[in-house]
C-alpha cells in the first residue's frame, strides 16, 4: 500500500525528468504528469516493479483542455488553436490495493502518446476511443480505427470543444 | 489426405437473435470452427459524454440511467456517488440504505435478464420466461417507489427523488421469501442440467491473469478465481456494514474461468444480495432523504475516478469539472466495454454455437458499450 | 467405463429434474394478464404522460429549464398594467402571459425533473400510458389556453406598452440629459463627456 | 380395408387409390398440425406460466387457422441470389419425405395407406429424403447461415439413422416381420402383450426382454428426435445461432409447409415408436366392441387407441423442447456415435441371443 507522494519520489528516482510534476490539490484526486512519449515505459515499471504491482488499468480517458487560444475560422466558428489534449491513466493494483492516476498532455495540432496497449490489453479499446473521440494518436496501437463512430467518419473529433457537426455524411444530413 | 477447407466470412448481427443488443461480430469460420472474432461496435453511440458538456449535474442522471438500460440503478448510484465526492456532500442514513437496497435490487433484477437470456442463447427458453417473470416483481417495487420500470432517475445528488412507498418494505419481505425457491427451480432446471454444463463447462476458459491484464471486472473476473469485489475491496456507500461473501469461481464442473463459472456467479450473487437486502430492509433508520440535496449542483474545479460495482463489473466515472454546472468531462469506463475486449480472444478455437454462449457469459449490454 | 455410464445417466437423471419442473408449473396459474382487457392498476407514483394545468401556470419558465431533452418550448409575453390574470390555486399572482406552452411528448423521457421545481404543482404526470398517434406532429402538445387571437392581442398590447414605455422613457430621459445639461452647464464642463452618452 | 371398400364402391382402382392416398392428408396430417402448433403453442404457455393464444375463439382455438390464413395472404419474398428452382422445390421434397411415410403406418386394422412387408424399413429409408430437401433448401438459399444449418441438419439426420436402424433391426429380430400391421396384430390382447414389456410370449425371455426393450425404446425415441430436429437436438434451426437455419430464408407459405412438415413428422416417428413398443393401435384394455359385440366399432376404437398414443409421444416431444437446452455440433455427434450407436449394438447382439437360445 502506497499513496501517491510514494509513488512519485519512486518514479522520480527512476525515471528524472520524464516525471513532471504531481499535482495533490484537494478535491481534486491527486495525478502524477509524465511526458507523453515515455508513458509506455513509465507504466511498464509501474506494472512490473515489485511493491507497486499496477497489474491493472482500471480507466483510460482522453480529456481536451480547451487551454489553447480561441480564435474564430473563415466560417464565423470558434476554433481552438495551440493548447494541449491529455490522457488519464487511472492503475490500480488488485494484490497492494493501491491506486495511482497518471497524466499525459500532449500537443493539441498533433498529439501522439505512446501506447500501453502492449502492457494492458484493457487499453485496447479505451486508446481507440480516445483516438475516435479526440484524435489523440497512440503510437504502436495495433490497430488504432475508429470504434464508435463509423469507421469512415470525416467530421473531425466529436469530443473536442471546437467541434463542429458537418453539413453532410455521405450524402446524408447530419442534423436532421 | 487432408481436405483442402476454405475459410468463411459470417456476419453476426447487427440484427441476430442472440448478440443481445445491435452488436456485429464479424467471424470468420473455417467449418464450425471460429478463426477468429472482430467485434464492430457504435450502432448504439448516443453522444452520451457529448451530452454531458452541455448538461447540468443533475440532468445528466436520466441520461446514466440509458446506459446499461438493466442497472439504471446502480448507474446512478454510481454517478451520484462521483459527484458527491467532488462536492463532498454527507448523505443521511437512510438514503444511504435505501440506496443499497435498491442497488441490489437492481442487482438481481439484471443477473436474471443475464441468466435468462444466457439460458435463451443456448436453447432453453422457459428459464428465460421464470427469470423475466421474477424480474417483473422487482420492477413493480421500483414502480411503486419512483413510478418508472425501467429508466428510474430515482437517486439524485445528495438524496433521492422519493422517500419509500409506505408499502415497498412488507413487499421486499415478500418478494424475498418467494423468489428463493424461485431461484432453487431455476437451478434444477438450468444450472445443474447436464446438457448445459456439457454446453457451458470448459468453453471460453479465462485465465485469471489474463483477466486481470484485460481490466476484466465484476462476475466475469470473480469466476476466475480472483476474489475482487469493490463492494468488499474498495467500500462505498454502507456496505462495509453488512455481511456477505463475494462468490468466487471454483470450476465445479470444469475449468475456473469458463462459462459455466461465470453463470454460476451470477446465481451465486443473486443469493448474496438477498441477504444484503434482507439486512438492510432490517436495519433502515428513519430520516428524511432530501434534506441534503443541494440547490445548486456547482461541483469545484477539479477531476475524480469513482467507481461502484455494477452487476456487469466495475463501473467507473472520470468526472472532470471546471467549478461550473456543467461538467467539462465525463467519462465513463463501462464495465461491458471493457469486458468485451477479451471476447474475440475467448472465441478462438471454439465453434459457432460456442460463440453464442461465450458472449452470453460474459453479459454485455450495448447501451452501454456504446454509450 | 464407470464415467461413461455415470455420463449418461447424468445426462437422463438431469434432464427427469428438468421434466418435473416444467410439468409442475403446466398446472400454475399464469402469471400474465390479458392485456387491453385487464388492465394492471397503475401505482399512485406513476410517471407518464405529462399534463400541465395552465390555469396555475405563471411561466416561470422553471421546468423548461430543467428538462434534459429540451422537450418543452415556453414563450412567455409579460402583462401590461392593469389587466388581470388571476391567481394560482395556492395563492400566487400571475404576472405573465403564456402564448406558448408546447411538449413534444415524443421527445419526453420521463424522469420527472420538470415537476419538482414547479413553484405552483401545474406541470404533472398522469398515468395516461395509451397515447400513441399516426402522424409524429400529433405528438405536439399544445397546452395554451388562449386562442390564437388573444396571443396576437396580448402580444401587440406589450409591444405597444413597451413601446410607449419606452418613449416614455425616452422623453423623460431627454429632459433628464436637459436638465444635467443645464446643470453641468451652469457647473462647468469638466464631466461633459460621460453624461452625453448614456444608454437609451 | 378401405381400399377394397372404396374399390368395391366405385368400381375404379384409380380413384380407390387415389382417395387412400389422399385420405391421410386431409383426414389426418393437416388437421393433426392445426391442433399440434395450437397444443404445442398452449403446453410452452401454461409450463412458461403464461397463457398463450387466447384471442382468436375460445382460448384461442381458431388461431391456427387464423395465423394460416395470414400466412396464405403473406408476400412470398424470394431473395435476389437464389436458385428459385431448387428454392421452391425444397419445401415440397421436405414435406413429401414426411408424407410418404404415413403411406406405411397402420391408423388401425382397417385403415392403413399401403400394407406393404416392409413396412418400417420403407419408413426409415423415405424420410431419408429428407434430408435431400434441407440441403437443397439450404443450399439454393444462398444464405450462410442457412448453408450452416443444411449441413448440420445433413450430418445431424443421416447419424441417427444409424441407430435408428439398429433398434428397428432388434425388433425385427423379436416379431421376425417387417411389417407394421403384422408386427401390430402380433402385439394384440392387453398392455402386457406389447413389446416394451417383452412381447406376448410368456417365459423367461419376457423378463430378460423388457429392460433391454425399455431401453431400445428410450434410444429409438431419441434418435428419431434428433432426426425431427426437435430441441435438444434442434442444432439445424438452432435460432440462436444460425438464426433460423436452413428456412432462413423462406416466408408465407413456404414456410409454412415446412412447419407442416415438422408436424407431420412428429405425429410420424411418434406413430412409430407406439408401433413397435406400444402395441400400435392396440387397445390396452381390450375392445368395447367385442364387449358389445359391434364389429364396425373396433376400427374406430383402434384408431383412437393409435391418436392417442401418437399424441401422447408428441406430447412428450413438446414436454422435453420447453425443457431441455440444445447441444452443440459436436456433442451431439458424440452423443450419437459414443452413446446411441454402442448401446443399441449391445442390446442387437443381446436380443439375438435371448431370441435364438
Amino acid at each position: 500500500m502506497k499513496n501517491p507522494e510514494e509513488i512519485f519520489e519512486i518514479l522520480k528516482d527512476k525515471f528524472g525528468e520524464v516525471i513532471i510534476e504531481l499535482f495533490s490539490d484537494k478535491p481534486t484526486e491527486s495525478f502524477i504528469s509524465v511526458a507523453p512519449l515515455e508513458i509506455d515505459k513509465v507504466c511498464l515499471y509501474l506494472r512490473d516493479k515489485e511493491g507497486l504491482n499496477f497489474k491493472s488499468l482500471m480507466n483510460l480517458s482522453g480529456i481536451d483542455d480547451a487551454n489553447g487560444e480561441k480564435i474564430k475560422d473563415e466560417n464565423d466558428n470558434e476554433i481552438i488553436q495551440g493548447g494541449t489534449l491529455s490522457v488519464f491513466y487511472h492503475l490500480e493494483s488488485i494484490d497492494l490495493k493501491h491506486k495511482v492516476t497518471l497524466k499525459v498532455s500532449t500537443d493539441r495540432e498533433n498529439p501522439e502518446v505512446a501506447s500501453v496497449e502492449e502492457i494492458w490489453r484493457a487499453a485496447d479499446w479505451h486508446e481507440r476511443e480516445a483516438y475516435d473521440m479526440f484524435g489523440i494518436k497512440f503510437l504502436n496501437h495495433h490497430n488504432l480505427i475508429r470504434i464508435l463512430m463509423p469507421y469512415d467518419w470525416e467530421g473531425g473529433y466529436p469530443l473536442r470543444k471546437d467541434y463542429q457537426n458537418p453539413e453532410f455524411y455521405k450524402g446524408m444530413k447530419v442534423p436532421y | 489426405m487432408a481436405l483442402k477447407t476454405e475459410e468463411m466470412v459470417l456476419n453476426m448481427g447487427p440484427q441476430h437473435p442472440s448478440t443481445h443488443g445491435v452488436l456485429r461480430l464479424e467471424l470468420v469460420i473455417e467449418g464450425e470452427i471460429i478463426k477468429s472474432v472482430t467485434p464492430h461496435i457504435g450502432y448504439l453511440h448516443r453522444c452520451f459524454e457529448k451530452h454531458c458538456e452541455v448538461m447540468t449535474y443533475p440532468q445528466i442522471i436520466p441520461y446514466t440511467d440509458r446506459m446499461d438500460y438493466l442497472a439504471s440503478m446502480c448507474n446512478e448510484f454510481g454517478y451520484v456517488i462521483a459527484v458527491e465526492r467532488l462536492m463532498g456532500i454527507e448523505v443521511p442514513e437512510r438514503v444511504e440504505y435505501i440506496r443499497v437496497i435498491m442497488a441490489e435490487l437492481q442487482r438481481i433484477a439484471s443477473h436474471l435478464v443475464a441468466i435468462g437470456t444466457y439460458g435463451a442463447d443456448i436453447g432453453a427458453f422457459t428459464p428465460f420466461l421464470f427469470c423475466f417473470r421474477d424480474r417483473e416483481k422487482i420492477l413493480n417495487l421500483f414502480e411503486i417507489t419512483c413510478g418508472a420500470r425501467l429508466l428510474y432517475n430515482y437517486i439524485w445528488i445528495g438524496g433521492l427523488m422519493h422517500d419509500l412507498h409506505p408499502d415497498f418494505i412488507r413487499l421486499t419481505k415478500e418478494f424475498i421469501k418467494e423468489f428463493r425457491p424461485n431461484l432453487k427451480e431455476l437451478n434444477d432446471l438450468l444450472t445443474f442440467n447436464q446438457i448445459f454444463i456439457d454446453r457451458t463447462a470448459n468453453v471460453g476458459i479465462l485465465p485469471a491473469e489474463t483477466a486481470i491484464n484485460y481490466g476484466i471486472t465484476g462476475p466475469n473476473l470473480r469466476a476466475s478465481g480472483v476474489n475482487w469485489d469493490l463492494r468488499i475491496n474498495d467500500p462505498y456507500s454502507i456496505y462495509d456494514r453488512f455481511d456477505f461473501k463475494i462468490p468466487v469461481g471454483k470450476g465445479e464442473n470444469g475449468t475456473v474461468g469458463d462459462c459455466w463459472n461465470r453463470y454460476y456467479m451470477r446465481i451465486l450473487e443473486m443469493e448474496e444480495s438477498l441477504k444484503i437486502v434482507e439486512q438492510a430492509i432490517n436495519q433502515i433508520p428513519d430520516g428524511d432523504v432530501s434534506s441534503a440535496i443541494p440547490k445548486r449542483v456547482k461541483p469545484p474545479a477539479g477531476q475524480i475516478y469513482s467507481r461502484v460495482e455494477n452487476p456487469r463489473g466495475e463501473l467507473g466515472y472520470f468526472i472532470v469539472s471546471d467549478g461550473s454546472v456543467n461538467p467539462t468531462r465525463i467519462k465513463v469506463r463501462a464495465p461491458s466495454f471493457v469486458n468485451m475486449v477479451v471476447f474475440g480472444e475467448l472465441c478462438k478455437g471454439h465453434m459457432v454455437a460456442d460463440v453464442v454462449a461465450i458472449l452470453g457469459s460474459i453479459d454485455i449490454v450495448l447501451g452501454e458499450i456504446d454509450r | 467405463m464407470k464415467n461413461y455410464i455415470l455420463k449418461f445417466w447424468q445426462i437422463l437423471f438431469t434432464i427427469m429434474i428438468g421434466m418435473k419442473v416444467t410439468f409442475r408449473h403446466l398446472f400454475i396459474p399464469a402469471v400474465t394478464i390479458q392485456y387491453p382487457t385487464v388492465r394492471p392498476e397503475m401505482p399512485e407514483r406513476e410517471r407518464n404522460r405529462l399534463y400541465v394545468n395552465m390555469d396555475d401556470c405563471i411561466g416561470c419558465l422553471q421546468c423548461e429549464r430543467a428538462c434534459p431533452v429540451n422537450c418543452i418550448e415556453i414563450e412567455i409575453v409579460k402583462s401590461i398594467p392593469g389587466e388581470d390574470l388571476g391567481i394560482t390555486s395556492n395563492g400566487k399572482k400571475k404576472a405573465l402571459w403564456v402564448t406558448k406552452f408546447d411538449i413534444d411528448i415524443a421527445k419526453c423521457c420521463y424522469c420527472e425533473l420538470c415537476v419538482f421545481p414547479c413553484p405552483t404543482d401545474c406541470i404533472y404526470m398522469t398515468d395516461v400510458y395509451e397515447f400513441s398517434e399516426f402522424e409524429r406532429d400529433n405528438f405536439i402538445y399544445d397546452f395554451v389556453t388562449l386562442t390564437p387571437d388573444e396571443k396576437e392581442e396580448k402580444k401587440k398590447n406589450y409591444e405597444e406598452f413597451k413601446l410607449k414605455k419606452e418613449a416614455e422613457k425616452a422623453i423623460a430621459a431627454e429632459k433628464k440629459a436637459e436638465e444635467e445639461a443645464a446643470k453641468k452647464k451652469e457647473s462647468g464642463t469638466e464631466s461633459e463627456n460621460t453624461t452625453d452618452d448614456k444608454p437609451e | 380395408m378401405i381400399y377394397d371398400w372404396l374399390y368395391s364402391l366405385t368400381g375404379s382402382e384409380m380413384i380407390a387409390i387415389g382417395v387412400q392416398s389422399l385420405l391421410p392428408l386431409y383426414l389426418f396430417i393437416l388437421p393433426f398440425a392445426l391442433v399440434a402448433v395450437l397444443l404445442e403453442r398452449k403446453v410452452a404457455a401454461h409450463m412458461q406460466d403464461r397463457l398463450g393464444p387466447m384471442r382468436v375463439g375460445y382460448h384461442g382455438l381458431l388461431q391456427t387457422i387464423a395465423d394460416i390464413l395470414k400466412l396464405l395472404q403473406k408476400e412470398d419474398t424470394v431473395a435476389a441470389d437464389i436458385d428459385k428452382k431448387f428454392f421452391d422445390l425444397s419445401p415440397l421434397l421436405v414435406f413429401a419425405g414426411s408424407y410418404a411415410a404415413f403411406a406405411a403406418i397402420p391408423f388401425s386394422g382397417a385403415f392403413m395407406g399401403s400394407n406393404i412387408d416392409l413396412g418400417i424399413i420403407y419408413i426409415v429409408a423415405v424420410t431419408g429424403l429428407v434430408v435431400a430437401g434441407i440441403l437443397m433448401g439450404g443450399w439454393a438459399s444462398n444464405n450462410k447461415y442457412s448453408l450452416l444449418g443444411a449441413m448440420r441438419a445433413a450430418a445431424q439426420i443421416i447419424s441417427f439413422e444409424i441407430p435408428t436402424l439398429l433398434i428397428v433391426v432388434t425388433v425385427i429380430m423379436i416379431t421376425g416381420t417387417m411389417n407394421l400391421y403384422t408386427m401390430s396384430e402380433w402385439q394384440t390382447g392387453y398392455f402386457w402383450n406389447w413389446l416394451i414389456l417383452g412381447g406376448p410370449d410368456f417365459g423367461i425371455a419376457k423378463i430378460l426382454l423388457t429392460p433391454l426393450m425399455l431401453m431400445a425404446f428410450l434410444i429409438i425415441f431419441l434418435s428419431t428426435l434428433a432426426e425431427v430436429n426437435r430441441t435438444p437436438f434442434d442444432i439445424p434451426e438452432a435460432e440462436s445461432e444460425i438464426v433460423a437455419g436452413y428456412h432462413t430464408e423462406y416466408s408465407g407459405m413456404k414456410f409454412a409447409i415446412f412447419f407442416l412438415a415438422e408436424y407431420a413428422n412428429m405425429f410420424a416417428i411418434s406413430a412409430v415408436v407406439s408401433a413397435l413398443f406400444f402395441g400400435g393401435y392396440q387397445s390396452p384394455f381390450g375392445y368395447l366392441g367385442n364387449l358389445l359385440e359391434i364389429g364396425w366399432l373396433i376400427p374406430i376404437e383402434q384408431f383412437f387407441w393409435f391418436t392417442a398414443k401418437g399424441v401422447f409421444f408428441v406430447l412428450v416431444q413438446m414436454w422435453l423442447r420447453w425443457t431441455l437446452p440444445r447441444f452443440r455440433v459436436d456433442q451431439l455427434m458424440s452423443f450419437c456415435w459414443k452413446y446411441l450407436i454402442p448401446i443399441s449394438f449391445v442390446l442387437l447382439l443381446l436380443v439375438g441371443l435371448i431370441t435364438v437360445l
